[in-house]
């Protein structure tokens, strides 16, 4: 991505920042129609219709709230801590932005080639918990403070199990590089870590309940890191209220929600990375069997956003079935569940790995 | 002066001016947010090092785990927010003499050290060789910090476990 | 050791089964009623809007007495014997001028309690339940018929005829022994 | 933030389509501050439950005063919780919007004449735009009232700061 | 099960004056009247004892007889003086499945009567209450407050009385309508 | 070595998304640790006791209605069933078949607010809108006999106010025969949920004799595993002519006494409902159900207190006649105001999530506890 832009027009600032304004139209995109896919999905596992007035199907509804967020009045409670305050729905956002850089949309579509890119992800992502816990203290309000310490804790522990599974397949791959992560895990579905890896032999047939137990691992995990329910005590609104960003109102409210949405979006590609083959084609490519070989970044990029949606959606639909944990269940569910299982798993995946 | 070099003053500027307010704000939350910027610049040296792994642990370690630790432990004591630490101005003389001392030492070890400034080629990826040098010449170091950072584990443990009287 | 493989089981499982239900519910037809697009048939008892038809009142005050509320005024002024009021549907003879009839829809409570004694059932609850209002005052329902003018020229007119009748009582009983008189016409409120 | 924290000069800009725009997205997004106090709250309940949906009119229910566009004040208001109510009407960031639902909220009801520690009717505290008369009203009927005041706030205009 | 002439005839044997009427004349159910100070102790033996075991209190209602005097006092208002507050004690055995009404009277200037708050817990609210409302004091009662009007209401004016006055603003909003 | 900590005092409510109305809680924590609750009420104090003195007894029952709006046929019903038996009325049969049937339909609605809204604080919301959903089924039924959809005046001193709509007897078959169907979706998706049972198993244990001490009723005291229920053990009406069963919080996933059991209670009273409605519902006589309604009610001096088995426990009804039309004093023992009081005992030692888990298990209705 970088490289052609800086191909097309040769000044290393304009095509940095042209390669940085790729990430935010997709944050704004995925909020934007993840809003309105939330809703219509809640509508419909609820029997309802969801919006339906703004617009064609409620379509715009989205863009009215966005385009109302944005005229609200900037109320700020009295007795904030002012700086803090506006500073943490950016470091929240920035967090959730600087992900995407190394996210790969696509053979081509990528924003830099991080050789750690997978660590990178998980090092930025704590941005995002050090924002939370400046919005909760700067908020001067006790739910928002008490959600932004569940917040931080969850995190914080959350990454371990993440960690531990990523580490496991980082070991099978022998790599940090998401492109590289993705490129081995060559077309066509059987080849997904998921079913074992690309290598075919004893080891492939012998790796996919591993894989199965860490794919479910990292993805319970990464819901928990991005506050969804099951695991949104930081902002269970019949506990706290909205948690930590019960003060906030308005476009600094809306940056809460770009972060959430776009880190939705951020773990749901790092799960397809990591299992599904990341922006690889299940069938095969139509650039491939047509001969038209610059077709086939757009149909690997399609892939990818198709794979980062359903598992999108797929959280979605878990929010709308189940209760949310309680705080002390959410730590023993990751510290007894989680991590005993993610380490057994990384041996286990070690050994079969050396065979 | 290119734009890496750019990059690196804003980096250096970013580390240096956040560590300055560091030590001298009162507000011990503000100190800690300051901390976080000043990582997040020493991060960015790294980087410009190509020592991206080594940039990107300490963001994830020190951001993501002491950072939000500290937070944690000034917030959860409730009023420390509103008590504002002391600097002291009665040892405002020795601090600055012995500062002053520390100072000159790293100037002149600057000054009088014959840089070499020839290009050296940086490896392409640093993680390799950083695994494969951790598990064979340094295994011996290696271990012995996974003992002890085992026992403090256990040691927190112990103490946060502890009947309250 | 063997509760935590169950546990593990069990979460995994219920969820699932949970999934499966509302996978289920995401493809079954909403039940939603389309608002003002699509509106219910109300039941023909259903309990709206209060309405009278002041053409059959007679004015005899037993809905403002049987509404626990107390939102139902009624004013009225005896007819003098020339005025022919007509008559209700139901072939009750009108004696009083209900010059006031407000309902303050507001405070009622929907308890169809005032329908039920009415005599000539002009009282009853719609099925008409649109009908919010920007202003507080517009929910005062008035219902009589009469004009300021005419009500008060109704009263004029009992003035008068009472005046009339009091001077001929007076003479009357100049000429013979008084009876008792007949009181001012009746002004039963609620409040 | 906030784009109408000034408030536009008459004259000079012609911004009719602006506004047209404006008032389309307020209408078309409010959220509501869930103030559910008694009968009525069911009825409100009610009204986002499957069979009435609110959301399909862009209402989702807000906890928190700070995100929230309108009030439907939905039951009978205490003097004890009076003071309470007008707290978070303070709270809500402007543009912001009253409905008052139900007989109790618009004028206190049943509760108007021997109600010792009855408000009698929400407008004695704050400002409303929409009384929805019923008690409780149907859903249907607060559904009304929601779209009384979208047509409220359809002619409204920038030029002066709305309610 | 034991009716309500039973019951008084143990309660006499056991208190002497302290039960001092059954009232039988209602139709509906018999009312035992107590002793406003001794009543808590009454309430223990009914509770503990195994022929009663009434270990449910369901109801406790304050009453304003409204049995004085109605005069006028200096601002023209009626008010009524003399005469006395109740209590009205609803009892039921979970075990035995009796009930038993006790009531206790106390004068309406100055009603005290004896919490029976640590006999049954869920007195708690309901003498709250009876004092929020109607202004009997219940002595002993470990949190005697208001419960239903605000705690900054009027001093001594309690709602459920029959000669109260509604004052004409609370905290600035009116009151009245 | 000892750390000292610091106490915080957490608000919650009067407006607070699960206090269910208007409930103020003072929490004293620690951390999430909760050291006290502190229940403030009297947010929707509406004076319904004044009302009911100024009132004539026809005018109390729409009253009655707003006391528990949830359940509001027992409501009408308890105090219907007060003043007959102080006046010596005897209601015909048909009356009393129409009464347990929409009486024992509205315990089925109300419960199912109760459950749905203990789902919607723990945090599934699906099943809140699925319980919400078939409630409508109900409340139409109740549309089409009396004409409102919750606050319904329709049990009358001595009768109903209208005979039932002709669509009746089938309309509620058929609600009979879906939902019992639903009730098993409903047990799947929510009940043996494990997320759901570890938030409600062992938590607010309500050991048997505190119950009984602190005089919670219903729900609340069956799922401390005793069978007490004022149908069987106190019949009125004509419940002994009907077969059901009483559930009790037996400990299935916890100790006797949690919040699960106090839920699972209510799941199986629903089916039990459908039960007795399924009983009843094909053997209404005929006759007029408006004849035993007293033209002029004046009932004779004296005392009277009636209790009924109303969703949420023993709803009672104190009613002092002095031989006027008005009631002299009428007091409602309102079951939530009484359940609400063990909230403090139940909450100690729990966490902050717990208290709502625990208050949407006792399920109150604050129109009730604060009349």
């Amino acid at each position: 991505m970088y490289q052609f832009i800086y191909d097309l027009t040769g000044n290393v600032i304009i095509s940095t920042l042209v390669t940085a304004v790729f990430p935010l139209v997709n944050v704004l995109i995925v909020a934007l129609i993840g809003v309105y896919l939330e809703r219509k999905i809640s509508a419909w596992i609820q029997d309802r219709v969801g919006p339906n007035r703004v617009g064609p199907f409620g379509l715009f509804q989205t863009v009215a709230d966005f385009i109302k967020m944005m005229q609200k009045e900037d109320a700020t409670p009295t007795d904030i801590d002012g700086k803090l305050y506006n500073l943490a729905p950016v470091l929240v956002f920035t967090g959730c932005f600087a992900a995407y850089a190394a996210i790969p949309f696509s053979s081509q579509l990528i924003g830099s080639e991080v050789e750690v890119g997978i660590f990178f992800i998980l090092a930025v992502s704590s941005f995002t918990v050090a924002g939370i816990l400046m919005a909760g203290w700067s908020s001067n309000n006790k739910y928002a403070l008490l959600g932004a310490m569940r917040s931080a804790a969850q995190i914080v522990s959350y990454e371990i199990p993440t960690a531990l599974v990523v580490l496991s397949m980082v070991m099978l791959m022998g790599t940090l590089s998401l492109t590289k992560i993705s490129e081995m895990q060559t077309a066509y579905f059987w080849n997904w870590n998921i079913l074992g890896g690309a290598t075919l032999g004893l080891s492939k047939f012998l790796l996919i309940p591993f894989m199965i137990v860490g794919f479910i691992i990292i993805f319970i995990s990464t819901l928990a890191e991005v506050n969804r329910t099951p695991f949104d005590i930081p902002e269970a609104e019949s506990e706290l209220v909205a948690g930590y960003f019960t003060e906030y109102c308005g476009m600094k409210w809306a940056m809460f929600m770009l972060a959430e949405y776009g880190n939705m979006f951020a773990v749901s590609a790092i799960v397809s990375i990591l299992f599904f083959g990341g922006y690889h084609s299940p069938f095969g490519y139509l650039g491939n069997s047509l001969g038209i070989n610059w077709l086939i970044p757009y149909e690997q990029a399609f892939w990818f956003v198709a794979k980062g949606w359903f598992f999108i959606l797929v959280q979605m639909w878990l929010r709308w079935t189940l209760p949310r944990l309680r705080v002390d269940q959410l730590m023993s569910l990751c510290w007894k569940y989680l991590i005993p299982y993610a380490v057994v798993n990384l041996v286990v995946i070690g050994i079969i790995s050396l065979l | 002066m290119n734009y890496y070099d750019i990059i690196f003053y804003i980096f250096a500027l970013i580390t240096v001016i956040s560590a300055g307010f560091v030590v001298t704000t009162r507000n011990v939350i503000y100190s800690a947010f300051f901390l976080l910027f000043t990582f997040f610049g020493v991060a960015g040296i790294y980087v410009l090092l190509a020592a991206d792994f080594i940039a990107v642990v300490q963001i994830m370690v020190y951001v993501g785990g002491i950072l939000i630790l500290l937070l944690f432990g000034v917030m959860l004591t409730n009023k420390i927010t509103n008590v504002d630490i002391r600097t002291g101005t009665g040892h405002l003389l020795p601090a600055s003499v012995a500062v002053g001392i520390l100072m000159g030492a790293v100037i002149s070890i600057m000054v009088y050290t014959d840089w070499k400034s020839q290009p050296v080629e940086t490896p392409v990826t640093t993680v390799k060789i950083l695994g494969s040098l951790l598990l064979t010449d340094y295994v011996l170091v290696f271990e012995l910090l996974g003992i002890l950072l085992l026992i403090a584990l256990i040691g927190a443990a112990s103490i946060a476990r502890r009947e309250k009287e | 050791m063997k509760t935590y493989f169950r546990n593990t089981w069990l979460g995994i499982y219920t969820v699932l089964v949970g999934m499966k239900i509302t996978f289920k519910h995401l493809f079954t037809p909403a039940v939603t009623i389309q608002y003002p697009e699509v509106k219910l048939k109300m039941p023909d008892r259903v309990r709206n809007r209060l309405y009278v038809n002041i053409d059959d009142c007679i004015g005899c005050d037993q809905c403002a007495r049987a509404c626990p509320v107390s939102c139902i005024t009624i004013d009225t002024v005896k007819s003098i014997p020339g005025e022919d009021l007509g008559t209700t549907s139901n072939g009750k003879k009108k004696a009083l001028w209900v010059t006031k009839f407000d309902i303050d829809i507001a405070k009622c409570c929907f308890c169809q309690l005032c329908v039920f004694p009415c005599p000539t059932e002009c009282i009853y609850m719609t099925d008409v339940y649109e009908f919010s209002e920007y202003e507080r005052e517009r929910l005062v329902y008035k219902f009589s018929s009469l004009t300021e003018e005419e009500v008060n020229q109704k009263k004029l007119n009992l003035e008068k005829f009472q005046a009339e009748k009091e001077a001929q009582k007076a003479a009357a009983a100049a000429a013979a022994a008084a009876k008792p008189k007949p009181d001012a016409p009746a002004q039963p409120s609620a409040n | 933030m906030g784009l109408l924290d000034k408030e536009f000069s008459d004259g000079n800009i012609v911004i009719a389509p602006v506004e047209d725009l404006f008032n389309w997205a307020r209408l078309s997004s409010i959220w509501q501050l869930g103030f559910g106090l008694a009968c009525c709250a069911i009825e409100m309940m009610a009204t986002s439950m499957s069979h009435y949906d609110f959301d399909r009119f862009g209402v989702i229910p807000r906890n928190t005063p700070r995100q929230a566009d309108a009030i439907i004040i939905s039951g009978t208001v205490t003097l004890k919780m009076a003071t309470r109510i007008k707290r978070l009407y303070e709270q809500m960031p402007a543009p912001k919007y009253i409905i008052s639902m139900g007989s109790c909220a618009n004028c206190g009801g049943p509760y108007w004449e021997h109600g010792y520690h009855v408000l009698k009717g929400i407008d004695r505290v704050i400002p409303v735009d929409v009384y929805v008369p019923g008690c409780p009203p149907r859903p249907e009927a607060l559904l009304e009232g929601l779209l009384k005041l979208q047509d409220k706030i359809r002619n409204e205009s920038l030029r002066k700061k709305s309610a | 099960m034991k009716n309500a002439e039973e019951i008084f005839n143990i309660l006499k044997d056991n208190f002497g004056d302290a039960v001092i009427a059954l009232d039988k004349d209602t139709p509906t159910e018999a009312v035992i009247t107590v002793d406003p100070l001794k009543i808590h102790l009454v309430g223990e033996f009914l509770r503990t004892n195994e022929d009663m075991m009434f270990d449910s209190l369901m109801c406790l209602s304050g009453v304003d007889d409204a049995n004085g005097k109605k005069v006028k006092d200096a601002d023209g208002t009626d008010i009524i003086e003399g005469g006395t507050l109740s209590v009205y004690y609803h009892l039921h055995s979970v075990s035995l499945k009796h009930k038993i009404t006790l009531k206790v009277s106390a004068p309406r200037e100055d009603a005290k009567v004896e919490s029976v708050e640590n006999v049954w817990k869920c007195a708690d609210w309901h003498e709250r209450e009876a004092f929020d409302l109607v202004g009997i004091k219940f002595l002993n009662h470990p949190d005697l407050r208001r419960i239903m009007m605000p705690y900054d209401w009027e001093e001594g004016s309690h709602p459920l009385r029959k000669d109260y006055k509604n004052p004409e603003f609370y905290q600035g909003m009116k009151v009245p309508y | 070595m000892s750390l000292k900590t610091e106490t915080m005092v957490l608000n919650m409510g009067p407006q607070h998304p699960s206090t269910h109305g208007v409930l103020r809680l003072e929490l004293k924590i620690d951390g999430e640790l909760v050291l006290d609750v502190k229940p403030h009420l009297g947010y929707l104090h509406r004076c319904f006791e004044k009302h009911a003195e100024a009132m004539q007894y026809n005018q109390v029952v729409p009253y009655t209605d707003r006391l528990d709006y949830l359940a509001a046929m027992g409501n009408n019903w308890g105090y219907a069933l007060a003043v007959e038996k102080l006046m010596g009325i005897q209601v015909p049969e048909r009356v009393e078949y129409i009464r347990v049937i929409v009486a024992e339909l509205q315990r089925i609605a109300s419960h199912q607010v109760a459950l749905g809204s203990n789902a919607a604080d723990i945090g599934a919301f699906t099943p809140f809108l699925y319980l919400f959903r078939d409630r409508e089924h109900i409340l139409s039924i109740f549309e089409d006999t009396c004409g409102a959809r919750m606050l319904y005046n329709y049990i009358w001193v001595g009768g109903l106010s209208h005979d039932i709509h002709p669509d009746f007897v089938k309309k509620v078959k058929e609600f009979v025969s879906y939902y019992k169907a639903t009730i098993i979706e409903l047990d799947n998706l929510l009940s043996y949920n494990k997320i759901f049972i570890e938030r409600t198993a062992n938590i607010g244990v309500l050991p048997l004799d505190t119950a009984i001490n602190f005089g919670a009723s219903g729900p609340a005291l069956r799922g401390s595993g005793i069978p007490f229920d004022l149908r069987r053990d106190d019949p009125y009406s004509i419940y002994d002519r009907f077969d059901f069963e009483i559930p009790v919080g037996k400990g299935l996933q916890g100790q006797v006494g949690d919040c699960w059991d106090r839920y699972y209670v209510r799941v199986r009273e629903m089916e039990q409902s459908l039960r007795i409605i399924e009983q009843a519902i094909d053997h209404i006589p005929e006759g007029d159900v408006q004849s035993a309604i007293p033209k002029r009610i004046k009932p004779p001096k004296g005392t009277v207190y009636t209790r009924i088995e109303n969703p949420r426990g023993e709803l009672g009804y104190f009613i002092i006649s002095d031989g006027n039309t008005n009631p002299f004093r009428v007091k409602v023992r309102a079951p939530s105001f009484v359940n609400l009081e063990v909230l403090g005992e139940l909450c100690k030692g729990h966490l902050v999530a717990d208290v709502i888990a625990i208050l949407g298990s006792i399920d109150i209705v604050l129109g009730e506890v604060d009349r």
